[in-house]
């Protein structure tokens, strides 16, 4: 089957614009053809999103001049070599997505469960509800009926475990009465994935007046979770309860080859397989307007975080809110009064088309997307962790070894790579500027190289890879992600401009670059898209670039757009603190990146 | 000979005494016998709780020289100068000192040493009147009165800083951090917690730190929704626990959820309270077992049954001999002082934050003594080394 | 074979508590709550015998020491528990437990936990032994700090104090586990010698 | 692409408004298409249910769950007073007894033998919703509301916080570069809505809700200024449940911002007319933005009141919404097709503007937006 397909169309519903991707096998290869876009058609006044569908579908037509839709549908499967294509998917996150509640017995263990199980479906979970999250029964029902989520997952209890809780839960639940967000005249849909003993009771309380589907515990044994059954039944709720209510959806799911996917869901479907496939460990983000979403796949273990009132323009006064004035201005390299820096962010998001025009715009909102993709990042560190509530055995020699359960995956030092997307970080005018963003907010580790998603095509091959592996995995290899080179940080501290490491890049040319690196500064060595060098690093005995402290690491690093980026200014990362000393740091590393023009100027 | 010509100015006085005693003694014997003592002097004891007088003398020149003679010192009191010498005991010779601990405060008493060969005795003048009574103070214990001051200082100073805002940071212990997880894991599997305090009474700091603790967990096992069993082997700690549970579910504003029955006694006996404990964890089946306070034997018994069950277990305890039971039998451990900096840890309040960090000062102040009273040592100086002596106790 | 129905009886607990080491059994059950029943029963005679009577019932009634009406007030506080309404009233003399015990041991911990100790490890470097202890005490006490980050030097004092810890638990479980082979031999006597005599 | 996607804000004055009004469960509307309503008449009007408190009957006597029922002196279903015992434990010979009280007034909704709880659901609250607007009503849903229709002068802000409001438009400032301080309001102030200029400072906000002032129009704020005055910080952009008790409409941005003159022209021509006004600002997919509607007596509009708005042409006239050139009109002079680097080396769409001041300005096309004068129908 796979062999005969040649021409693949998908398409992702966002909030506000409708993209289209098509993809054409040419020789052995599947690669990006064209890409086009429309207005998102989901609101008043056309309430259809297939008209913004077809829109962006006919940008594409024009652009490949290609024949695909005919009388207003796609011509499938395709007819000769121009026109029609082979199979047609979608992902969407129009209205806002796919809104969630969950709730569980403990908030650390089987709620974090639920919510993973949530989140990793594609879900933003708007509250998680448990037994002991410090609030009163009558204010949980409050949350609950003041939310109107589009679905509830509820779960509690090992197998086994606890039905009293799980009961109350319910009847919490039951209480409040729940409606759906989109239309009146159809039940809440609730997946109840808790304790097996208590699924006669959760019926009972819940089974008439819900869509109530029963799914296997996500937590049978606290030991292990089992979070797929529970996924799946959300994505196929998704389709039959949330997106068939939306408008125009029924007729988007006709013309699909597979369910829709919310989009978030399709990103981490790609990453954890782009993951497996190389084995590695990596961190990708998106930074939207209203949103942040950080996905990470760590020993072997996906996670999703949506960080859901962390962005660009929407919810960008948040990040002022949660990061304070300080944060961000830390990272700006001119005086900036707050009184102006707060109008400034909020005129942004008042006005969250608008974009920076002079340098001094630019750079404080690349400072505040510092902060919200750092926001975001702790977010996830928090979220992405071991199962907790397991027995441990010992011996007597790990007495002063005892480690809690629950510690974060999130490895900086392991981490092999950081994929970023999203209109600040895509978009900013100079690549090192992306690479600059991201080192600044993820502070990596070691060795770790560095990628953007260019033009956002990572929900399309998400959900292409369900149906076609070979075709996502290809084009996401040659047409996704923009190589911007890697990133050296040896960890460690010491004082300004002590020396920290010997680095020895031996690039393809053939020629050896040598250099003592200082504590407190950046390096970049050119190192083109596609070419690899031979490093070797010789860190200090306080520095450990990867192979413990003071250990030669000898590797091979690829290049970029940006080239070899070494980042001596030590981990955990410190900003002078007096102001202008700061500034002159901040302008000294953005000078050594050639980050922004004129630079020297001011 | 030297000595008498010294002695010479009392010679008559204590001629006259003797004659005035009035015993039996023959007066030609009187002379006969070993030189008295000198130097008589009787006192209050100091530093203690009354009911006793201190007696000193310089021993007679016959004893261990001169003629040799001297066999003991005889001591005699009466309440009256002149009458009334009744025998309080004999001890041997060459001692100077005699504690007489069976005074009477605000009573006057005087005392008489005589020096003794066995047959005749020469007896020292009457000194006194000399009243015992309790002294407020314990000189000897100084030292003691400056570390408790300067320790208790260093906490209420650290206190007020926390107090203040100022962050304090807190080095992490796993068990503590554990706990959460503990009756999580309880809660969803619909078990209990079983929380045993230690089988010492309240007199002991490891069961008071036990009891701190259980109001912390109590919090917790309230806000989660999950019983707690707290069986005791004292009615005082019953009693304690009871009232601790009470206020922690009255805290998190559960009070419907105290059950003051799953607070039990059991017995005082050591190996019956671990069988009815053991008792509890095979048929409650409880998912999170917490052992802090004091504990000797039993310590395995109840950790290894409890690990069998499956349970999760945190201990605490500074009993030294029991810590490798507990670290290989639980899954985690609190050593040592880490249980009583616990409640600290668990709670985060700025007034025991604030202790903690006064604490760690008493620790540094105690290491720079060690590292100069050593040094010092080294080189033959022990002033800092006597100045830890304290009076006994 | 003993004769005396005693040792019979403490035989049969005895083997009534050991099978619990297969299982919770109803003959483990009988021996625990007999054990912990009789136990109480006993030590709550033995208390009213060595404690009640000696310390305040002789001195307050028999000799009319006066001031022991407080101990008696105290105690009799204590028993308000039993009534719900007025339970609150149990809470001072506990308080005055707590209070002067503490207070007490405060005192007693400092002289015998802290001072005698600073003292004792307080030696001339004079041999190697000496000079052992003094580390071991030194980074045993600042691996017992709270309030300060372990890193760096201290971090690596921090750690030498879990090395001589580790070695004094090694220790102290060797000797325990020692105490607790004799505490079954003892047992193990009782049965073999006393109950069924195979043994002299 | 024909046009550059420029939103914009509507100002308008005259226009055919509609509004729906929604009760938020369903109820009974009041209304009938065809009938003339009021801004303060109620057209619908429904139940809210009660909150709901639980009661630990198990714990409180001390009893395992499944008994309950047998303890309860009320049942399901029943009412209850505040205070009234709900359940009674019987102890030896009636000694022991406790009860359980009934925290609130309200009905035993349900008794829980699993987990030992009562719910107990407190009496409903009726909730109503006006017209909002002097209109006409010309549909009704069923049981859920209706849509009220007028003609009427229609301004959108750009952010606002308060929900729905009205009074009397009164001019508390004689220029649109005015600043409003709090010195102009006074006790005449009480339920009208204040036009002013370019900025309100915060002692103005706190004398205005003294006051009892409905609303204020104006065209900045400093950000520093709103929180002060909210007492926290705005995060995400929904607003609108704000309970200050008056409603703020922001028409330009933050900072000190010089109403456009056309907004303050044609809200001063209006003074003394009675203003609906919403301050509710939500700004993701599906924007609403903060309005003014002045309903006005004349007839209904011609048919030219379903024209589109034609998009962004040469000759458009335009405001500028971000630095350098903030708030300043101009005129679009060319439109050029293709994509120019601007100074942060961005390349973007752009057009030339001709400022009123004369100078001439290359912008990114997304950092302007059209004043639409469209007539087309105002949801």
């Amino acid at each position: 089957m796979e062999g005969e397909i040649r021409f693949i169309l998908a398409t992702d519903c966002g909030s506000t614009t409708t993209k289209a991707i098509l993809i054409e096998r040419r020789g052995e290869e599947y690669r990006l053809v064209v890409r086009g876009e429309a207005p998102t058609t989901v609101e008043a006044p056309f309430e259809d999103v297939t008209r913004g569908v077809l829109n962006a579908i006919r940008e594409v037509e024009e652009l490949a001049g290609r024949r695909i839709l005919e009388g207003g549908e796609i011509i499938k499967p395709s007819k000769g070599p121009d026109e029609g294509v082979d199979i047609y998917v979608s992902t969407s996150s129009a209205g806002g997505g796919l809104q969630m509640m969950v709730a569980g017995v403990v908030k650390s263990m089987t709620g974090e469960s639920a919510a993973r199980a949530a989140l990793g479906a594609g879900a933003i979970v708007m509250d998680v509800i448990a037994s002991n999250d410090g609030r009163a029964p009558h204010q949980k029902v409050e949350r609950i009926r003041r939310f109107r989520p589009d679905m509830i997952l509820l779960s509690g209890g090992v197998d086994g475990g606890t039905v009293s809780h799980v009961a109350e839960l319910a009847e919490l639940i039951a209480a409040a009465e729940p409606r759906p967000r989109f239309g009146s005249g159809y039940s809440l849909p609730i997946i109840y994935a808790g304790n097996r003993d208590a699924r006669g009771i959760v019926k009972e309380r819940l089974g008439a007046d819900t869509a109530l589907e029963i799914v296997e515990n996500i937590r049978p044994v606290l030991e292990r979770e089992n979070l797929g059954p529970a996924r799946g039944k959300i994505h196929e709720l998704f389709m039959e309860h949330v997106m068939a209510h939306a408008p125009g959806y029924r007729k988007l799911m006709s013309w699909t080859d597979v369910p829709i996917m919310p989009t978030p869901g399709a990103v981490g479907l790609l990453i954890e397989l782009i993951a497996k496939r190389d084995g590695i460990e990596v961190i990708g983000v998106d930074i939207g307007g209203a949103t942040t979403d950080v996905f990470s796949v760590f020993k072997e273990v996906f996670n999703r975080t949506v960080s859901a009132n962390l962005g660009m323009s929407y919810s960008v006064s948040n990040v002022l809110a949660e990061a304070g004035v300080e944060k961000i201005t830390r990272w700006i390299p001119f005086e900036v009064e707050e009184i102006g820096l707060r109008n400034t962010i909020r005129n942004k998001m008042i006005r969250p088309t608008t974009v920076p025009q002079n340098l001094q715009e630019l750079l404080m909102e690349q400072a505040v997307a510092r902060e919200a993709l750092r926001l975001a990042f702790e977010q996830h560190k928090s979220m992405a962790v071991g199962l907790k509530g397991i027995q441990q055995e010992r011996t007597i020699s790990d007495v002063f070894e005892q480690t809690a359960t629950g510690a974060t995956l999130v490895d900086m030092m392991d981490l092999d790579m950081i994929v970023g997307s999203g209109g600040v970080l895509s978009h900013a005018p100079r690549r090192s500027q992306a690479a600059l963003m991201m080192i600044d907010a993820f502070l990596p580790e070691g060795v770790t190289r560095l990628a953007v998603d260019s033009i956002f095509m990572m929900p399309q091959l998400g959900v292409l890879s369900t149906v076609h592996q070979q075709a996502a995995t290809q084009v996401f290899d040659r047409d996704c992600l923009i190589r911007l080179g890697t990133c050296i940080a040896p960890v460690g501290l010491a004082e300004e401009d002590e020396p920290c490491m010997k680095l020895k890049v031996t690039l393809p040319s053939g020629e050896d670059v040598e250099r003592e690196v200082r504590f407190g500064e950046m390096i970049l060595i050119p190192l083109g898209v596609g070419e690899g060098a031979d490093i070797v690093m010789d860190p200090v005995k306080e520095f450990d670039v990867g192979a413990g402290r003071g250990k030669v690491l000898k590797t091979t690093v690829e290049g970029g757009v940006v080239g070899i980026i070494v980042d001596a200014r030590g981990r955990p990362l410190q900003l002078p603190e007096r102001a202008e000393l700061r500034m002159r740091k901040l302008k000294e590393w953005a000078m050594a990146l050639d980050a922004y023009p004129r630079l020297d100027l001011w | 000979m030297r000595r008498y010509g010294r002695r010479a100015p009392y010679a008559t006085e204590f001629i006259i005494g003797i004659l005035l005693l009035g015993t039996s003694a023959v007066q030609g014997e009187a002379l006969s016998g070993p030189a008295p003592v000198t130097q008589v002097v009787a006192i209050d004891k100091p530093n203690d709780s009354g009911g006793s007088v201190l007696i000193r003398w310089k021993r007679s020149a016959d004893d261990g020289a001169g003629m040799m003679s001297v066999k003991g010192y005889e001591i005699l009191r009466s309440v009256e100068r002149e009458k009334g010498y009744e025998h309080l005991t004999v001890v041997p010779a060459g001692v100077e000192e005699y504690v007489d601990n069976t005074t009477v405060d605000g009573t006057s008493y005087f005392y008489i040493i005589g020096a003794t060969d066995g047959v005749h005795r020469t007896d020292s003048d009457p000194v006194g009147p000399v009243m015992s009574s309790a002294q407020w103070f314990h000189q000897g214990r100084l030292n003691m009165l400056i570390a408790t001051v300067l320790l208790s200082g260093l906490v209420l100073w650290f206190i007020n800083r926390a107090k203040k805002g100022k962050k304090l940071y807190i080095r992490p212990i796993a068990g503590l951090q554990a706990v959460d997880e503990a009756v999580g894991r309880a809660t969803e599997m619909g078990r209990p917690v079983l929380y045993v305090p230690g089988i010492q009474d309240m007199d002991n700091i490891q069961t008071i730190a036990g009891i701190v603790i259980l109001g912390r967990v109590a919090e917790r096992t309230a806000q989660y929704g999950t019983p707690l069993i707290v069986p005791t082997s004292r009615s005082l700690v019953m009693t304690a626990a009871q009232e601790t549970v009470k206020e922690a579910y009255l805290n998190v504003g559960r009070p419907d959820a105290y059950n003051p029955d799953l607070i039990r006694y059991l017995t005082d006996d050591q190996f019956g309270y671990a069988a009815g404990v053991d008792g509890m964890m095979v048929r409650e089946k409880p998912a999170a077992i917490f052992y802090m306070g004091a504990f000797y034997a039993e310590s395995l018994i109840l950790a290894e049954t409890g690990h069998s069950t499956g349970a999760i277990q945190i201990a605490g305890t500074a009993m030294p001999a029991q810590l490798p039971f507990f670290v290989t039998a639980c899954d985690y451990t609190l050593i040592g002082e880490e249980l009583f900096a616990a409640s600290a840890y668990l709670s985060k309040e700025p007034l025991l934050l604030g202790s903690l960090k006064g604490q760690d000062w008493g620790k540094a102040i105690f290491i720079a003594i060690l590292l100069l009273g050593s040094i010092l040592a080294s080189f033959g100086h022990y002033f800092l080394s006597d100045w830890l002596t304290t009076g006994s106790l | 074979m003993s004769t005396t129905l005693g040792v019979w009886i403490a035989a049969f607990l005895t083997l009534c508590i050991l099978s619990f080491l297969y299982k919770d059994n109803p003959f483990y059950k009988f021996a625990e709550h007999l054990f912990v029943g009789t136990s109480a029963g006993y030590w709550a005679a033995y208390y009213y015998h060595n404690i009640l009577k000696p310390n305040l019932y002789v001195p307050l009634f028999k000799e009319g020491k006066l001031l022991y009406i407080i101990p008696l007030a105290l105690g009799i506080m204590m028993l308000m528990r039993l009534w719900p309404r007025i339970g609150w009233i149990s809470r001072w003399p506990l308080a005055f437990i707590v209070g002067t015990y503490a207070g007490y041991n405060l005192i007693t911990y400092l002289q015998t936990n802290a001072l005698a100790q600073v003292k004792a490890t307080l030696t001339p470097f004079t041999d190697v032994s000496r000079v052992i202890l003094f580390v071991g005490v030194l980074t045993g006490l600042i691996y017992f700090f709270f309030s300060k980050e372990h890193r760096g030097i201290f971090g690596k004092a921090a750690r030498v104090g879990i090395w001589f810890l580790m070695v004094a638990f090694g220790a102290s479980f060797g000797y325990t586990v020692m105490a607790r082979v004799s505490l079954i031999i003892g047992r193990m006597m009782f049965l073999l010698k006393d109950w069924l005599g195979v043994i002299d | 692409m024909a046009h550059a996607y420029t939103p914009g804000l509507r100002i308008t004055d005259k226009t055919l408004v509609r509004k729906e009004r929604r009760l938020p469960l369903k109820g009974e509307v009041l209304t009938a298409p065809g009938n003339r309503v009021q801004a303060d008449t109620v057209v619908a009007r429904t139940d809210l249910p009660g909150g709901i408190q639980t009661v630990n009957i198990a714990g409180i006597l001390g009893i395992p769950p499944e008994d309950v029922r047998r303890y309860m002196v009320k049942q399901e279903g029943d009412g209850v007073e505040e205070g009234e015992v709900i359940a009674r434990s019987r102890g030896f010979f009636g000694l022991f007894t406790a009860i359980a009280k009934s925290p609130v007034t309200g009905h035993i909704e349900s008794v829980s033998d699993v987990t030992g709880q009562v719910i107990i659901r407190e009496p409903s609250s009726p909730v109503e919703v006006d017209a909002y607007v002097d209109g006409e009503v010309v549909e009704v849903f069923e049981n859920e509301g209706c849509v009220v229709q007028t003609v009427g002068t229609f301004i959108q802000g750009i952010f606002g916080i308060g929900g729905e409001s009205r009074g009397e438009l009164i001019k508390v400032a004689d220029t649109p570069a005015d600043i409003l301080t709090g010195d102009e309001i006074d006790g005449s102030c009480r339920g009208k809505v204040l036009i002013s200029g370019a900025l309100v400072t915060r002692e103005a906000l706190d004398k205005a809700a003294k006051e009892g002032v409905s609303g204020i129009i104006v065209g900045g704020i400093d950000d520093r200024d709103l929180m002060d005055f909210l007492g926290y910080e705005i995060g995400v952009a929904i607003t609108g449940s704000e309970e200050k008790g008056i409603t703020l409409i922001i028409t330009e941005g933050f900072g000190r911002m010089k109403m456009t003159s056309r907004t303050f022209e044609l809200l001063v021509e209006r003074v003394g007319k009675r203003a609906s006004i919403n301050g509710t600002t939500q700004i993701r997919a599906g924007v609403i933005r903060p309005e003014v509607i002045i309903p006005l007596d004349t007839g209904p509009l011609s048919d030219e009141t379903k024209k589109e708005s034609p998009g962004l042409e040469i000759g458009s006239p335009v405001r500028i919404i971000r630095e350098p050139y903030f708030g300043a009109l101009g005129k679009v002079l060319t439109l050029p097709s293709e994509l120019q680097e601007i100074e942060t080396e961005a390349r973007v769409r752009v057009l030339e503007v001709q400022l009123e001041d004369g100078r001439r300005v290359v912008l990114p096309r997304a950092n302007v937006e059209m004043i639409e004068e469209g007539r087309s129908v105002i949801r």
